[in-house]
């Protein structure tokens, strides 16, 4: 039997990672799952794949995937720098970097809001347990507020809401999944890839060792039991639009990016226009005071320039520079020279 | 020259100092430095010291020009020319001045009741001014001016020049150069009318041994060599005194770096939300295959701590700039020391080892400005150039600034046909792997789309082919590796400067701007009868004349600005059998280092031991 | 005693190491301590080391525990006895094994086809384990006790004593109690069917020499002994391996630190958001007169630079604990170092110096504990613990732990009646003066409601009433000051502690968790004909005593757990004049030192000299 | 003429800094003296204030009022950490920390966003000037997009908006005043520090030296003309309730803080409801779109729990307690020793 390849005649295998050493059952395994599907099916070339992250279980996640990829695993709390400048280099890259509760929220909530601020084209996707799995079940900020653990004592200050922090940064595209959903959170992670900005995905992704219990948000049980999907959300890459049409109309909207792809988002209970930052903080308050797991695409604004958009560069990417482009040419030493007093 | 002058034969000739004494965010500078630029154009070698306040408007500051025939750029310690422009600070002012000095002061001023001089005159500020024809608002900035003339009148500046400097600096902005020359006559021709010129016992005369020199400040020079070092990618965090590096790039670069073709940038500057930002950014862009460089002072570079741990262990090459100011903590922002060196060679936790560069001229921070690219990319290893405010942030006399005399060395990065071309040839390669027996591996950078050339960097434990490792004898013979290839580094940074004198039996060792006073310092010595020589350390890893110079001289003296004699004890860690030898000469009260100072120290250890 | 034994003559009684291989996230670890546990409490000296992966679950883990009649507790290289119970490793595993030795293993594996002994026996777990009527779940985790029961079988370990260890572990729960002490019975019945024990050469014997002693690990001593300094505030950052120092604190405070009359606690623990914030915290608490701490390892000291550079110039008494762990960056973080010394010494930008204490025993750890902030509240600086993840995390073997024989020190704090009284004896009082002559001024804290108590705490320049300044000497003064205020640190941390042998040319130096392996190396180096000094450095700023040290020995070794030789390096710049006579034996690999490796390096370099 | 006293006999004076090294204009001064104003009108004794700050011109301001009183000029954007740690030590004081935009939105962006969080008694206030006054006029994270400086380029980046960072961290007094309405100003001032959780008050503080230029938002003049004040504002201290009768009823509403003193909102255009998480997020993002200045106090949870509520701590000053609360008694090391196996 032939192995069944993509577009880009690439199989399943070659979007790979180094051996998993997660633990099983962990969320985070799935959301890597999701990530090597999703730029299986979307033809991404694995060398053309930037991964990122910080410091956690979650961190060292992006290692058990696309090994055919370069990717850096920087310091607690600091991808987002490490990325942004690692983005200048060859602006032609796709960019995922992925991050925990702890590492986005607790230690790196400052490089987080600034990166969502600055807009780069990346999928920043948290996996997001709501504890400290690598240094063994600590709170983290999105630690629901009074939990109680044996050597912790109590958690005492109310959870930060990484979705509402994106959006409060004008982050261009804020969604939140959940691991065991993987239908959606794949077609979201599809979409960020080819959103323009910055995607934040917040991933509810139980942490099996440490924190798993059914009354907290952060469990699959609570989280199975409390998901409500704003709606049922399909990706559809640039070519394959034709498959549009086959859609009631009424319940679907569309969702164009930059790149002419679509996201169809079918209607359930209730209307929701994911382009309105105003209505995202409204559904995000009202999840948290019922304490449900909205999930799907909270927010999203296709058109609004990124960073590389903001500055003038040569189109190459930089890090191909040849050195007589880099150094100013000899003559102009003098007329520096003649400014110098 | 002195014996040629035409002048009275009593004259002091372009051997003085110059303080003027102004209040901050009243326009004083472009007056000052007016004066400056004039002596300078007169073939004069002047430096200018700017001292003054961690505030933005209304607190005492100071402006001095030294007229120094010989050369020398070093501050003194004492005036001989005064323009005292503050109230609150004449009495204290004063003070300083050398008996029978000038002292020029705002007539409106009350004075001390005893000077020590008779040469005090009052300006007529008000006066002069209000005859102005200008705009209200506009006086008390032009108003400078006035004391400007005054002072070139009585000095003997050329007028031309003083003419030519306001011209330099309101670049084509030919209404406001020529208000302010007015201002400018106006207390010119004051003076020629009240003052006896005789009486005044310095003067200027032209020269013509700057010619062909330039003026700039050391952060600007270092600016500019970083764009011809073909910097890529800056990110910052504003701090004294390190702004105005990145602030000059985002002058200059429009000018040397938009691409001839398509008018587009070739570097970017992307001001960070804070110095851990700054330098993560760096070191993502370093990694990402570009030139990269940062600009800090001491609280930013203690923020960079865990960072640069990183880049050390991941061999990321970054540059970064420290320009120092006086610390502990955020210490006094506006106050010029060499107190980081001890942190920076030891910054990080863990086993690291930094390459330290320390220019000691603005030719030095245009010249390590690019060349520390050429080293960070060759080694693969974060370089920091250690600047100071005093160097930084004055306008210092140089020679033009060189063009870059080696090609850029991009180190060793493999692209897309090298990795195809070593597979070929069955030479094997892994981030890490030791192929040339250097301690240097090869590197790939991101968008290399060779399926072989990709992987994953990491500060975590890591063996040569960049896969993750907790296995103790990987983790030992990469440190070990680390190690031997911050050793080969002695054979790429500046090699110290060494000055000697017939049969000296003593040695002198500075390092960056303590090097202005210290030829100074030497000739004063000399003229006592003490021969000298002279070691200025450019660079961390020591290299071998630094030890030999130790182990030459009967006792070396460690000139520096700090408290713990920072040099002095990483000298000591390199020769630890010559540290009996050497002398702690180090201080830190935020001023420069003077030549009087160094003297009256050797002198008396000197003398000691001659007893 | 070995020749008292009762058994075969051949056997080596009480003089072994046992590795059990595991697999991280089984609950092994109770099964592995259980048997440390019934050693001790058979009066058996024991260590237990844990090397695990930075895993949460399914990666290799190793527990040794050593068995040494003569006391030694550092680490060994090569194991006696294998319990192997992971197929993953079982290769490499029994390379490190002793010729000769006992290797238990899981029945189900396939073994290398040779073994370096014939001593090999397959424990048929799954068959044993099924046997066992419990629940599937819990099957694994209690399947462990099977091997336990063997090896105590194997080795003559009494039941009694598992089983006392057992229930110690479960505390009250009888049930989960009785259950694992079944499956120990089971292994045991096994074994006793199954293998000769006559053939075993290891076996153990009662002793008494642990009566008395506790088994304790570092990170819970040094909890101890904070909760016993009156800790008032704790604010940290998870970390491994420091984490737990906290940890226990949240266990242990509900039940030391409760007010007896309103049954409330006495002291905070605040989960920080990072590093950064946990010393900006603490820093906060300092200064407001709590006894305050924090516990990090190197990536998180490295983020406290800049805040421990406030503290020390504004005067803030803060307790930082830097468990080591192996660097640079992040480094192997669950592996063993003493790598941040020479980063500590030196931590922050400009002129600083820390006074650092150095543990070398769960009850130094204890003792520094509550010594440190006697220290740090004496003079007003931040106190520096450096302790490290083998002492940290492992259990060890001490003395009970001594109520502190000294009350508590809070240093000089003036409150609303001193002030009072000071204003009428005309007594001036400034934040910075220094009243005493000892460089220590007298502090007022936050809620001091006197008029004349409050002042305005600052990182920048600051005179003796704590008014902002840049004045030269203001600045210059204070910094002498506080260098002054060090060196009275010497007459209060621990001094080192040295011990002699006769006619002894040679010193051993070391500092922390490496004193293990220590007395061990000079029981061999003697047996050798070898005579050494050892001195254990305990802080700094050194005492005289360490100089006295190193000059009255021709070579010192200068043992410790880092690739640069940190303590080397600051023994250098203590006395230069001594360096020459020091040697570094230094390594890093993140495996604790041994004695063999000592031994082996001087012994080495001892004979190069004799030869 | 004898001089002027409050209740607690302290004159004006009493209140005062050490001199002023700020631009004359500056609006960190008008901030300061409000505060003055305030702690005076409050009868607060300035020996029981403690004055907080980080690094910037608006954080040396606070040198230049209640020089009475303690203080502590920390480090760039780490006010936070130092100020929470301190207010452990005595829960009785009353706490000021002034900050910057700089200081608290871009360095400091982390640390405020946890100190909102965790909600402890005290007025976060911030002289937000658009901009970096102390290093002489760089961009900070709230200058707008678009403005170039001729030695900085131009700001490229979305404004981060301190209240909407408030607010989504869950601070429980969110307010935004402008240096040139002081009277409103004084108002929240004093409410803020009656309030028993954080108060952040996000004041628009012209810096006269490098961003005053009209067409800004952080310009006087732009302000001016801008604002838009969400209510009439005064406070009630709980001793002068008496006063609240004279006002018709419908135009006034009242929110009691936990001391029992008053907010007292008289309506002007429209009905604004600052206890409704969710109109304040569209209230902000209303004002951003349009460019305007919107005033007053925009969300208040008089009773949510503050940091201290959160620990079960003795009542006494922590920092008061004798040798003898501290030290665990002699008997219970044995107890230890005997648990440690
Ligand atoms: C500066 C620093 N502080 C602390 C740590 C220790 N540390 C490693 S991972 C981690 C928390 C990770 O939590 P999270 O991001 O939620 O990831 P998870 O493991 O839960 O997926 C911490 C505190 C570190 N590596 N660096
Ligand atoms: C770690 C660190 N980085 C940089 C600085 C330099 N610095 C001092 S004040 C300041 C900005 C202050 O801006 P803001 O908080 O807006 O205050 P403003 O002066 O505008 O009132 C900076 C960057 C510093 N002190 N410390
Ligand atoms: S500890 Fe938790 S977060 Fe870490 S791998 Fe295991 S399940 Fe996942
Ligand atoms: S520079 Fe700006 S912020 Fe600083 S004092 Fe002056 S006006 Fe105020
Ligand atoms: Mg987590
Ligand atoms: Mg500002």
């Amino acid at each position: 039997m032939p192995d069944e390849t993509n577009d880009i005649g690439l199989e399943r295998a070659d979007y790979q990672g180094s051996p998993n050493t997660l633990c099983k059952g962990c969320g985070h395994n799935a959301i890597i799952g999701q990530i090597m599907s999703a730029c299986y099916e979307l033809n991404l070339r694995p060398e053309e794949i930037v991964r990122y992250s910080g410091i956690g279980c979650s961190s060292k996640a992006p290692t058990y995937m696309l090994k055919r990829s370069f990717g850096f695993n920087g310091l607690h709390g600091r991808m987002p720098s490490l990325a942004l400048g690692a983005m200048f280099a060859d602006r032609t890259l796709t960019n995922i970097g992925m991050s925990g509760d702890g590492d986005t929220a607790s230690i790196g909530i400052g490089q987080f809001k600034h990166i969502c601020r600055r807009n780069p084209p990346m999928l920043y996707i948290v996996g997001n347990n709501g504890v400290y799995g690598l240094t063994k079940g600590q709170f983290s900020a999105t630690t629901e507020a009074g939990v109680s653990f044996k050597r912790q004592g109590t958690s005492r200050y109310l959870p930060v809401d990484i979705c509402m922090e994106a959006l409060a940064s004008n982050a261009s595209f804020v969604a939140r999944s959940f691991a065991g959903d993987p239908k959606q959170l794949r077609q979201l992670i599809k979409a960020a890839l080819r959103h323009q900005g910055i995607s934040v995905i917040d991933v509810i992704s139980p942490c099996v060792s440490f924190y798993n219990f059914a009354k907290n948000l952060h469990s699959y049980e609570y989280a199975r039991e409390h998901e409500i999907p704003l709606h049922e959300l399909e990706f559809v890459p640039t070519d394959h639009q034709i498959m549009i049409k086959d859609f009631e109309a009424g319940t679907v909207r569309n969702v164009k990016l930059h790149d002419d792809s679509i996201i169809r988002l079918k209607k359930l209970d209730k209307e929701y226009d994911p382009t309105s930052r105003w209505q995202a903080f409204k559904v995000l308050e009202e999840a948290e005071e019922h304490h449900q797991l909205v999930t799907g695409l909270i927010y999203v604004d296709p058109d609004i320039p990124s960073t590389f958009d903001r500055y003038d560069l040569v189109e190459e990417p930089l890090n191909r520079l040849g050195n007589g482009r880099l150094r100013p040419p000899r003559e102009s030493i003098d007329q520096i020279n003649q400014m110098m007093l | 020259m002195q014996e040629d002058s035409t002048q009275s034969p009593h004259k002091i000739i372009n051997d003085f100092c110059v303080m003027f004494s102004n209040i901050n965010g009243t326009g004083s500078s472009t007056a000052n430095t007016t004066v400056m630029r004039a002596l300078f154009e007169m073939g004069i070698p002047v430096s200018g010291r700017n001292l003054f306040p961690s505030n933005i408007k209304g607190l005492p500051t100071w402006f001095t020009v030294r007229v120094s025939k010989d050369g020398y750029l070093g501050r003194v310690e004492r005036d001989h020319v005064q323009v005292l422009m503050n109230q609150d600070t004449v009495a204290e002012d004063v003070k300083k001045l050398v008996p029978g000095g000038l002292v020029l002061y705002d007539e409106a001023f009350s004075m001390p009741e005893t000077l020590p001089t008779s040469l005090a005159f009052g300006i007529p500020m008000e006066t002069l001014i209000n005859e102005l024809d200008i705009e209200k608002r506009l006086r008390s900035y032009v108003g400078n001016m006035v004391y400007v003339g005054v002072l070139a009148s009585l000095l003997g500046i050329d007028m031309e020049r003083v003419a030519g400097a306001i011209e330099f600096h309101f670049k084509g902005k030919t209404e406001a150069a020529k208000m302010n020359f007015h201002a400018a006559q106006r207390g010119a021709e004051w003076a020629q009318a009240n003052i006896d010129r005789i009486a005044i016992p310095y003067t200027v005369e032209p020269m013509h041994i700057t010619d062909g020199y330039i003026l700039c400040d050391g952060n600007r020079a270092a600016s500019l060599g970083t764009i011809y070092g073909g910097v890529q990618f800056v990110s910052w965090y504003p701090i004294t005194p390190a702004s105005n590096v990145i602030e000059e790039m985002n002058e200059f670069l429009p000018m040397l770096r938009k691409d001839p073709e398509t008018g587009r940038m070739t570097c970017a500057v992307v001001q960070a939300e804070d110095e851990l930002s700054a330098l993560g950014m760096i070191i993502g862009a370093g990694w990402g295959g570009l030139r990269a460089m940062t600009a800090t002072s001491g609280p930013g570079l203690s923020l960079m701590a865990e960072h640069l741990g990183l880049a050390y262990f991941a061999e990321v090459p970054v540059v970064v700039w420290d320009v120092q100011r006086v610390g502990p903590s955020t210490g006094l922002p506006t106050r010029t020391a060499q107190n980081d060196l001890l942190f920076a060679a030891n910054i990080s936790h863990g086993d690291t080892e930094q390459v330290i560069l320390m220019p000691g001229s603005i030719n030095e921070c245009f010249e390590f400005g690019w060349k520390a690219f050429d080293i960070a990319e060759r080694l693969q290893t974060p370089v920091l150039v250690m600047s100071d405010l005093d160097l930084g942030m004055n306008p210092w006399m140089g020679k033009p600034f060189q063009y870059p005399d080696t090609p850029m060395d991009r180190g060793k990065v493999l692209w897309e046909e090298d990795i195809e071309r070593w597979t070929k040839e069955g030479k094997l390669w892994g981030r890490y792997l030791d192929v040339d027996g250097d301690a240097i591996p090869y590197r790939t950078v991101p968008g290399n789309r060779h399926p072989g050339a990709t992987y994953f960097a990491r500060g975590t434990g890591h063996d040569e082919f960049a896969r993750y490792s907790e296995d103790p004898q990987v983790w030992q013979d990469n440190l070990a590796r680390l190690k031997r290839k911050y050793r080969q580094a002695r054979a790429l940074v500046p090699q110290p400067i060494v000055e000697r004198q017939k049969n000296a039996r003593i040695g002198i060792i500075t390092w960056g701007s303590t090097h202005m006073p210290v030829g100074e310092a030497r000739d004063q010595l000399a003229a006592k009868g003490i021969a000298t020589d002279y070691l200025r350390v450019r660079a961390l890893p020591f290299t071998m004349e630094v030890v030999d110079f130790m182990q030459e001289h009967d006792r070396t003296y460690v000139v520096e600005l700090n408290r713990d004699g920072q040099m002095k004890e990483l000298l000591t860690l390199e020769a630890p059998q010559h540290a009996y030898k050497l002398r702690q000469l180090s201080k830190v009260d935020g001023l420069a280092m003077t030549a009087e100072w160094i003297t009256q120290r050797i002198w008396e250890d000197e003398d000691g031991c001659h007893a």
